[in-house]
């Protein structure tokens, strides 16, 4: 049987190569998967430890959060689809016109 | 929507999240001696049943899970409002006609009360 | 039985009413409220008298009408305005009184006739002014002489700078009070340290602060020192404290500066200040608190030295003074100086006796002075003038009469006084050699004295006329040729009130009135006489021509030989029908003499020298205690501004900064919480 | 159904005890159904009238429930509904309390705000579905269900900051918003999935009970607490989850500004004092000290806060960065509720949720004199608001009311609740935590009376006829924020008496 | 209730005033501040109180009722006055009519606003001299400086914002400083209110415990500097005066006058009432620096008023100077010493306020305050003049006026003081202030008022109105009443303030 923590070092893996991806992307989808990732490294674990505790209640969080990561887009999309229409470009960095 | 141009973008932030990893991961390994054997599922009940059980608050099954049915009634609410909010940033409004980007078999839905209808039946 | 002294307060408060109804409806009264205070005035003078009467009649009197403020616990000070009656305060309630209603009279010619404006402020100056000084010689307290002594020179510097639409008068009305609040200064520490000394500041009676003084001394009573100082040195630095306010006050060196610059005020002001009220104030004060002066040696000894030195100093700057009342000016300095003299060489009775002959006779000088000046169309140089003597006789013959007491001239006023003081002097210097200095200096303003005045008389009122005015001078009128009549005759006679040399070379018992008087022989209050004082001053006799009568001799003959001496040089020269100035053949010390030892120049160069510290404190306020403040605010800001800037506007640096700071986060957890 | 439930759920009783959550979820589809009923009406006054009918109907109850004992100790305890994943309480009350009232004033404030939108549905069924979902927030007792509803908050707050689609501003403020915002809750998610794996658990009295069995773990633990720590400093606008928050309160329109700066940073506050309180606090002996993670990060957050506030010349800005010190503040109960003592625990949490509460009607009030200004179209720097105090004395003196509070003077509200703050702090050993809190308070005055100085003492520079028009339901909500501000003065007992019994309650 | 009374009087009045057009303003605002008067007047004649209202003496006027409990500590609304109050009280009510009237002329823009303004800061006056626990003292306190604030912001000179920007974050910077050290007090004594008379007592009562390892004495020591520094900027004293010439100078003329003659009143009696009465033995620790403070305050405070050349200025200037007595008078701690610092502090309450308001006469008259610009007024506007001259002797403490009282007390209080070490050199240095002070008055007078006269400035001058003369007279009256008769105010000081020094053990 696999020990638990390397599913914790992988959830932990994934969180940091979606972090990696927030901070060396521009492009607002990227930057939305990104999340994505992280957001599953979450369920990973969750999942992960629910086998370890022999509870059910991990599980069931984690369609929760897939749920909501869903919403999240629905809304992230909502956002960037405004930028497009407003900076022209989907350049996470170039919307800076505020600052300080 | 365009890529990262050439050279606009720098991977050099990205170390940041390469330390992160590495304090997570001895974190991790530091306490890996922490964790006893997995107490598993016991063989034969339904993992999927009790599940939909937990969503309702019903107590059936054996394995052990807490009650979701508040957060299930939360995020059906959620849900909703993720639409509404979806959906009105997505509108268009030129010069008072209002445009849907989200279509239905090319038939723009006019009004933002697609999601006011859906929104009665949250909890499908 | 209504007595004298149930009117005391009514002595103040008469002239006090004529400066309020002067002020206010001055403008619609005739002659401007003149006659209201003449009215008031001369009340007074009645009231000063009927008090001197009842004083000589066995009377003296102890009053407190005003508890002012009073402690109840540690420090039961009680603060009270009161009067104290005895020979010498009605002595000088009646000078003042007296003094103050001729001035009254005269200002009716020298300011209504000449058509001056603003006259309801100058008669409720001089209400003020003759109330304040009341109220300073009735005072039973040093508080109380305080508080009116600084009322006084409100009312010099108001009636100094009468004419402040010229820029002299304000400016020498300033540097009157200036200076004297100076001495103030000194003179309020003394009185605060006298309450913190004694508990009191009463002048006489068993719980006077002089009567404590003397019990200190003695070891029966204990008293407050600082730091554990002995009492003997304490006492004489209170006393040199409240002697400060009589040197600014009484125009002593020092700080007798803004005396000359005074006449910028109308002259019958000029003879109030300088007869009567201010100037007279200082030696006032310390006769009035003789006792405790009289206990401290090194005390009466610096008092002499002052004195005396005044005295020939400021003679001397009077040889060379052009205008006429500038030389009555230094006159008046050089005068207190003998007073100053007497009272430091333990001649008490000298030196009230000087204060009164020397009131009469310097206040006939002034308005002598006045009534030239009218005729002259207010010019004051002498050289302009010359040959009045036939035009004004009046003014002529009682001038001279005053010149002839000022000068101390057999047997003018002037003489018996100024000579008692010299006799004091003399004999008391065989016990402090102090006094021999002070003697010696006195001796020689004698001549200098006697010359500077007749120089003065000569250029004045003998001669030819030197210029268009002086030969046809304006007449003036009975309002001032009265009080001159009055005066001149008291500068004649006056010296009669205390015939101590012919007493004691004749031998006839009684004729020293005025010891007498102020040894209460009527009547007075017990330790506040000359014989206490003397009992208690440090001071024996000595008589270096042998006998006490030899000496009271040879004192006068010297003095009178050098007074001569002094009138015949003055005659030599100036007597002539077209005199010129001799003043050349004092070399160098024509400058030195014309410039006033440059003592002015010197305070002005301290006046500059202190705004220019100022100045100096007003950029270190700004630029460093003001800077340190701004900076503070500067240097927040400008923190803020930095710390603003992490704020870059790109969401990429956020979500860095954010990442950063939580890995910071949990290494330092995770060190602290040991997770490794 | 009910019959094979494991503690079958009183419907009846579940929705009277969540009243105001209910009948702000009705309104806010009442709103929708209106607009859908009637898409192409000009239904502004419609719309807003039901929403605000449904934020004071809501604010109703709760004080009704709040003076009632509902879920209080008088009469009983805490409704613990749905198998313990949501817990009516006084806390949870009062905190509903505050964002009903914040809601209400946002709403009437809107209606003029509003006026020339051509169809402002989504604005008020967003504003009501957000309020709902703090009301959520502040019962939540699971980490599910707080993580949902605070994700619920989060997402009609980022449609709302870029409600004004075609301003760029709004946009801008509304991506980054967004994206911090998905960071912050993929860190969250990440760190109850770590807590989760520590614990076993997420209702948060198990994971507390789970604590004390957690040993070599704890680093796992601490981790997960870190991170949801940073959900929660997200939410609430605290260092360093809160880049977002200048940029979006600046960008925003201004009523959701208030409306985030307000209620929003009290729900993050309500749902992590409840998390912290109930189930981290074994945390402290074993795995990380999050008193001093909070008192750290209160006091750069405070520094921050006030010192960038201080040279901004955008006034809306300027409120942005006052509001991330004002989170320092707040954060400040946070830190000084782990001193162990029960009363003191009490005194600091009510302080700090009394200061939430006056910092409500101050804050919002403060945005929502900007959202005036934005109505008038003045302008939105400092010189542009010269000489407004002579066009519009009455909101002037209001706005004039709302930076003294902020400041702390202590004419008003804002003073007595940041004392006591600073009080419990000091008893509860956290004496530099006030220290730094009293400086920057002694600093936000500087910047505070800028605004003052600017609307009274500057003379008018520009054309202010535009102040001419009066907008009523902008006046009406300044105004009365302005009078409970300055009677939250004087009244200030029975608040902090209400917010300590609540805080009492939690740590009983 | 009479308290309560004049409070919701002057408020009340205050909101009228607010609400009325600006063209009745100046009217009404007066007829209503008349109304205080009456009320302090009363007070006054019904005064029967004896000793220190925080040593345990006897309260006029009490009122004691609950307002909120934190933290174990009840926080009350508790007012009442005793004969350190009292003076001030009517101080307050009085001046702020006069200062009214001489607004008149010169404030010709949002009248009803500044009145309102005045009657604001009165009612809030009147609660710092009469509130009694700590925290209704405080609120009252703070809420003095924001109509401060207003007026000379909005109605004062061209660097008006600078000013007063400066005199508020300063002197609230002050007051939180005095706040934490007050605080830190308390939390250390076993009260259970902040009521001022517990906390006094249980002081004396020797009851302060360590607080946060700080030993006792060691924080009483912390305490009282802190306290003093936050309060000796409000007075001002050197080195923290420096906001004060700046309000002075941009404010208007009323709001220089309630300045000076009542606002920095508060900060002295803030220093008597906490820093003298709760702490006197610390007070006693610190008597040399604060004899030095002092010195320095009266020194160089009219050093640099002789360096001015804004009338305006000058007088600010020898505000700070004229504060420094005060100081002298406290840490002297005699009887004189105290009752004449308090007495002082009504002195030169008028004093000061009849000279800012005669230098505001004649710039109404001339526009300028600049010494350079005219001189020879008094030809002109005899009678302003004259009664600015008597206000300068006034301020130069010539006897039988209010300010010699004060001085005098203080003088003769502080020279045999023995709880200040060096006492008679420090007072003797101080009090050579009295000729510096005729300095720069005497030469600023002889230079304005004086001399032939001449205007740089385009204005005629004519005769100042009858309104604002009539102030000018009621405040030489009052200052000529007090100089005469003092202990119509210091018999009623004399007996709050004994008891101080009994507590401190007879220091």
């Amino acid at each position: 049987m696999v020990p638990v923590e390397y599913y914790l070092l992988l959830s932990s893996g994934l969180f940091c190569i979606g972090l990696f991806g927030i901070l060396t992307r521009r492009n607002a989808l990227y930057f939305l998967m990104s999340v994505e990732l992280m957001l599953n490294a979450a369920n990973i674990n969750l999942v992960a430890f629910s086998f370890y505790w022999g509870n059910l209640t991990g599980q069931t969080f984690a369609l929760f959060a897939i749920a909501l990561a869903a919403a999240e887009v629905a809304v992230g999309i909502g956002i960037i689809l405004a930028l497009y229409r407003n900076f022209g470009d989907v350049d996470v960095m170039q919307a800076a016109t505020m600052r300080w | 929507m365009t890529d990262d141009r050439p050279g606009s973008s720098s991977r050099a932030p990205g170390i940041a999240a390469v330390a992160l990893f590495g304090v997570l991961a001895a974190v991790i390994l530091g306490s890996a001696g922490g964790f006893g054997d997995p107490v598993g599922f016991p063989a034969g009940e339904s993992i999927v049943h009790t599940i939909g059980y937990a969503l309702f608050d019903i107590g059936l099954g054996e394995i052990p899970v807490e009650g979701f049915l508040a957060a299930f009634l939360i995020i059906a609410i959620a849900l909703d409002v993720a639409l509404d909010s979806a959906v009105y940033l997505a509108k268009r409004e030129d010069e008072g006609t209002i445009v849907s980007a989200l279509t239905d078999g090319g038939r723009d839905i006019v009004d933002g009360p697609v999601s006011g209808d859906d929104s009665e039946g949250g909890d499908r | 039985m209504v007595t004298a002294f149930d009117y005391v307060p009514a002595i103040v408060l008469l002239p006090f009413v004529s400066f309020v109804v002067a002020l206010f409806i001055g403008k619609q009264l005739p002659k401007k409220g003149a006659y209201g205070g003449i009215a008031a005035t001369a009340g007074s003078l009645l009231l000063s008298l009927w008090v001197l009467a009842s004083v000589a009649g066995g009377g003296a009197h102890q009053e407190t009408y005003w508890t002012w403020a009073e402690g109840v616990g540690s420090q039961p000070f009680t603060l009270e305005f009161g009067a104290l009656i005895d020979p010498l305060s009605a002595l000088m309630l009646v000078i003042v009184t007296l003094i103050a209603t001729l001035v009254h009279v005269f200002s009716l010619g020298y300011m209504n006739d000449e058509g001056e404006r603003d006259l309801p402020r100058y008669y409720a100056g001089l209400g003020l002014f003759t109330a304040s000084m009341l109220g300073f010689v009735i005072a039973d307290n040093l508080l109380m002489a305080f508080m009116f002594f600084e009322l006084v020179g409100l009312c010099s510097f108001l009636l100094i700078g009468f004419h402040f639409r010229e820029p002299g008068p304000p400016s020498a009305a300033k540097k009157a009070f200036l200076v004297t609040r100076f001495g103030d200064y000194f003179l309020l520490v003394g009185v605060v340290a006298v309450f913190a000394t004694f508990g009191t500041a009463a002048f006489a009676g068993a719980e006077s602060f002089p009567a404590l003084a003397e019990g200190a001394l003695d070891g029966t009573v204990d008293v407050w020192t600082p730091g554990g100082l002995d009492t003997m040195t304490w006492f004489t630095v209170v006393g040199l404290l409240v002697l400060g306010g009589v040197i600014g006050k009484s125009a002593q060196f020092p700080l007798h500066t803004w005396l000359p610059d005074a006449m910028e005020g109308p002259t019958p002001v000029s003879a109030l200040i300088h007869a009567a009220t201010m100037v007279a104030a200082g030696v006032y004060l310390v006769a009035r608190m003789y006792g405790f002066y009289a206990l401290t040696p090194t005390t009466l000894g610096i008092i002499a030295l002052v004195g005396g030195f005044t005295a020939l100093f400021a003679a001397t700057m009077g040889l060379v003074k052009e205008e006429l009342k500038q030389v009555l000016a230094y006159s008046t300095i050089s005068q207190y100086g003998y007073m100053m003299l007497a009272l430091g060489s333990g001649g008490y009775v000298a030196a009230v006796f000087h204060l009164t002959t020397h009131a009469f006779f310097k206040a006939l000088l002034f308005l002598g002075a006045g009534s030239v000046i009218i005729a002259m169309h207010h010019n004051e140089n002498m050289w302009d003038m010359g040959g009045l003597k036939n035009k004004m006789p009046v003014t002529y013959w009682t001038f001279l009469a005053g010149s002839l007491a000022l000068a101390g001239i057999f047997p003018f006023a002037g003489f018996w006084s100024k000579d008692e003081i010299l006799y004091e002097a003399l004999i008391h210097a065989g016990s402090e050699p102090l006094l021999f200095a002070g003697y010696a200096m006195g001796l020689l303003a004698v001549p200098v004295t006697a010359f500077y005045t007749f120089r003065m008389v000569f250029l004045t009122f003998h001669g030819n006329a030197r210029s268009e005015i002086a030969r046809n001078p304006e007449p003036v009128r009975w309002n001032v040729k009265g009080p001159l009549s009055v005066l001149g005759a008291l500068a004649v006679v006056t010296g009669g009130i205390n015939m101590v040399p012919v007493q004691k070379v004749l031998g006839i018992e009684g004729i020293d009135y005025l010891h007498l008087w102020l040894d209460n022989h009527w009547g007075g209050i017990e330790g506040l006489s000359s014989h206490h004082y003397a009992e208690i001053d440090p001071y024996s006799s000595t008589y270096p021509f042998g006998t006490e009568v030899a000496t009271v001799l040879a004192g006068a003959a010297i003095s009178l030989a050098l007074a001569v001496a002094g009138l015949l040089l003055a005659w030599k020269l100036y007597n002539v029908a077209e005199p010129v100035e001799h003043t050349d053949k004092l070399g160098g010390a024509k400058t030195l003499l014309y410039n006033n030892y440059y003592q002015d120049e010197f305070q002005v160069w301290l006046a500059d020298r202190t705004r220019g510290v100022s100045g100096g404190a007003d950029t270190f306020d700004q630029g460093v205690v003001d800077g340190v403040v701004n900076g503070v605010s500067s240097v927040s800001l400008f923190g803020g501004d930095r710390i603003k800037r992490i704020q870059t506007g790109v969401v990429g640096n956020y979500a860095l900064l954010l990442t950063v700071s939580l890995t910071a986060l949990l290494v330092v957890f995770a060190l602290l919480g040991g997770w490794f | 159904m009910s019959l094979l439930q494991i503690e079958p759920t009183s419907w009846l009783f579940a929705l009277s005890s969540l009243g105001p959550t209910v009948v702000l979820v009705l309104s806010a589809l009442a709103v929708l159904a209106i607009d859908s009923l009637s898409p192409d009406a000009r239904s502004n006054t419609r719309l807003a009238a039901t929403a605000a009918a449904g934020t004071l109907i809501a604010l109703g109850i709760t004080v009704w429930y709040l003076l009632a004992g509902t879920g209080q100790p008088a009469t009983g305890g805490a409704i613990s509904l749905f198998s313990g994943a949501i817990v009516v309480d006084g806390m949870g009350l009062f905190f509903t309390a505050i964002f009903t009232s914040v809601a209400a004033l946002v709403v009437v404030a809107s209606y003029d705000y509003l006026e020339d939108d051509a169809n402002p549905a989504a604005f008020y069924s967003l504003l009501l579905f957000a309020t709902t979902a703090m009301s959520l927030m502040a019962v939540a007792n699971s980490l599910a269900t707080v993580f949902i509803s605070l994700e619920m908050a989060s997402l009609p707050s980022y449609a709302l900051v870029a409600y004004l689609k075609t301003n760029r501003g709004s946009v801008e403020a509304g991506l980054k918003y967004f994206l911090i915002g998905a960071v912050s809750a993929a860190v969250f998610a990440f760190g109850i999935s770590l807590v989760y794996a520590a614990t076993g658990s997420l209702l948060l009295p198990d994971i507390a009970t789970a604590i004390g069995d957690v040993t070599d773990l704890a680093g796992i633990l601490g981790v997960g607490i870190l991170m949801v720590a940073g959900g929660f400093l997200f939410k609430t606008a605290s260092v360093p989850f809160h880049f977002w928050a200048p940029e979006a309160y600046e960008g925003a329109p201004a009523p959701v500004s208030a409306f985030l700066s307000s209620a929003s940073k009290a729900a993050g506050f309500a749902v992590a004092f409840r998390v912290f309180a109930e189930a981290f606090m074994p945390a402290l002996d074993v795995a990380v000290d999050w008193g001093l993670l909070f008192g750290i990060l209160a006091v750069v957050t405070m520094v921050l806060g006030n010192f960038a506030a201080a040279t901004q010349t955008n006034v809306k800005r300027m409120l942005a960065y006052s509001s991330i010190g004002h989170a320092g503040y707040a954060l400040i109960g946070l830190a000084a509720v782990t001193a162990g003592a029960g009363a003191n625990n009490a005194t600091v949490m009510g302080a700090a949720m009394a200061h939430l509460l006056v910092y409500g009607f101050m804050n919002t009030g403060a945005f929502l004199f900007i959202a005036m200004i934005e109505r008038w179209g003045v302008g939105r720097t400092f010189e542009d608001y010269a000489g407004i105090g002579r066009k519009a004395p009455m909101a002037s003196m209001a706005m004039a009311v709302f930076m003294f509070s902020l400041a702390g003077l202590p004419l008003f509200g804002g003073f007595f609740s940041k004392y006591f703050l600073f009080l419990g702090a000091i008893n509860a050993g956290f004496w530099w935590l006030a220290a730094v809190g009293a400086v920057t308070s002694a600093l936000s005055l500087y910047y505070y009376s800028r605004v003052v100085k600017a609307l009274w003492l500057e003379e008018p520079t520009g054309n202010l006829d535009a102040l001419d028009s009066k907008p009523t339901g902008l006046y009406a909500a300044v105004i009365v924020a302005g009078v409970i501000t300055v009677l939250l003065l004087p009244g200030f007992g029975p608040v902090i008496e209400t917010a300590e019994a609540a805080a009492a309650a939690v740590f009983a | 209730m009479i308290i309560e009374a004049l409070l919701a009087f002057t408020f009340a009045a205050a909101l009228l005033v607010f609400a009325v057009p600006n063209r009745y303003a100046h009217k009404l605002a007066f007829g209503l501040s008349l109304v205080p008067i009456v009320g302090s007047l009363y007070m006054w004649s019904a005064f029967e109180a004896g000793g220190n209202a925080l040593t345990g003496g006897q309260i006029a006027f009490e009122t004691v009722a609950p307002w909120l409990e934190v933290a174990g500590y009840q926080l009350q609304w508790y007012v009442g006055v005793d004969g350190i109050s009292l003076p001030l009280v009517v101080l307050t009510t009085f001046l702020t009519a006069l200062a009214i009237m001489s607004a008149w002329t010169p404030i010709d823009d949002r009248q009803s606003q500044f009145y309102g303004l005045m009657l604001l800061m009165e009612a809030n006056l009147i609660g710092v001299f009469t509130a009694l626990d700590f925290f209704l003292w405080f609120v009252f306190w703070e809420a003095v400086l924001v109509p401060m604030y207003f007026l000379i912001g909005v109605w004062g000179g061209p660097r008006r914002k600078y000013a007063a920007i400066k005199f508020f974050v300063y002197t609230n910077i002050a007051s939180l400083v005095m706040f934490i050290a007050f605080m830190a007090l308390v939390f250390s004594l076993p009260v259970d209110s902040f009521g001022l008379p517990e906390i006094t007592q249980s002081l004396a009562a020797g009851e302060l415990t360590a607080f946060y390892g700080l030993p006792a004495e060691t924080l009483a020591l912390v305490v009282f500097a802190a306290m003093f520094v936050g309060f000796a900027v409000k007075v001002p004293v050197v080195p923290v005066h420096t906001w004060l010439p700046d309000a002075h100078v941009e404010a208007p003329t009323p709001a220089s006058v309630m300045l000076a003659g009542v606002l920095l009143k508060m900060g002295t009696y803030a220093l008597l009432r906490f820093n003298f009465t709760m702490l006197p033995e610390q007070a006693s620790a610190f008597a040399i620096p604060i004899g030095i403070i002092a010195v320095v305050s009266v020194i160089y405070g009219a050093m640099l008023a002789l360096a001015q050349t804004d009338l305006k200025r000058i007088v600010a200037y020898s505000s700070v100077s004229s504060m420094g007595y005060v100081i002298l008078g406290l840490i002297a701690f005699t009887e004189f010493g105290m009752g004449g610092a308090t007495f002082q502090m009504v002195a030169h309450g008028l004093i000061s306020g009849l000279m800012f308001m005669a230098v505001g006469v004649i710039y109404n008259a001339t526009h300028t305050r600049i010494v350079d610009d005219m001189s020879g007024l008094a030809d002109r506007m005899p009678v302003a003049v004259w009664i600015l001259v008597a206000g300068a002797f006034a301020y130069m403490g010539l006897p039988l006026m209010a300010g010699f009282a004060g001085e005098f007390f203080i003088f003769v209080g502080s020279f045999g003081s023995t709880a200040l070490p060096y006492a008679p050199v420090f007072t003797a240095l101080a009090m050579f202030g009295i000729v510096i002070v005729a300095g720069y008055l005497l030469l600023a007078m002889q230079r304005t008022l004086f001399g032939p006269f001449r205007l740089e400035t385009d204005y005629e001058l004519t005769r100042a109105p009858m309104h604002d003369i009539a102030p000018l007279v009621a405040l030489l009256g009052a200052i000529v009443l007090l100089g005469v008769a003092p202990s119509l105010f210091f018999d009623m000081i004399l007996d709050a303030t004994v008891p101080i020094l009994e507590l401190g053990g007879g220091l």
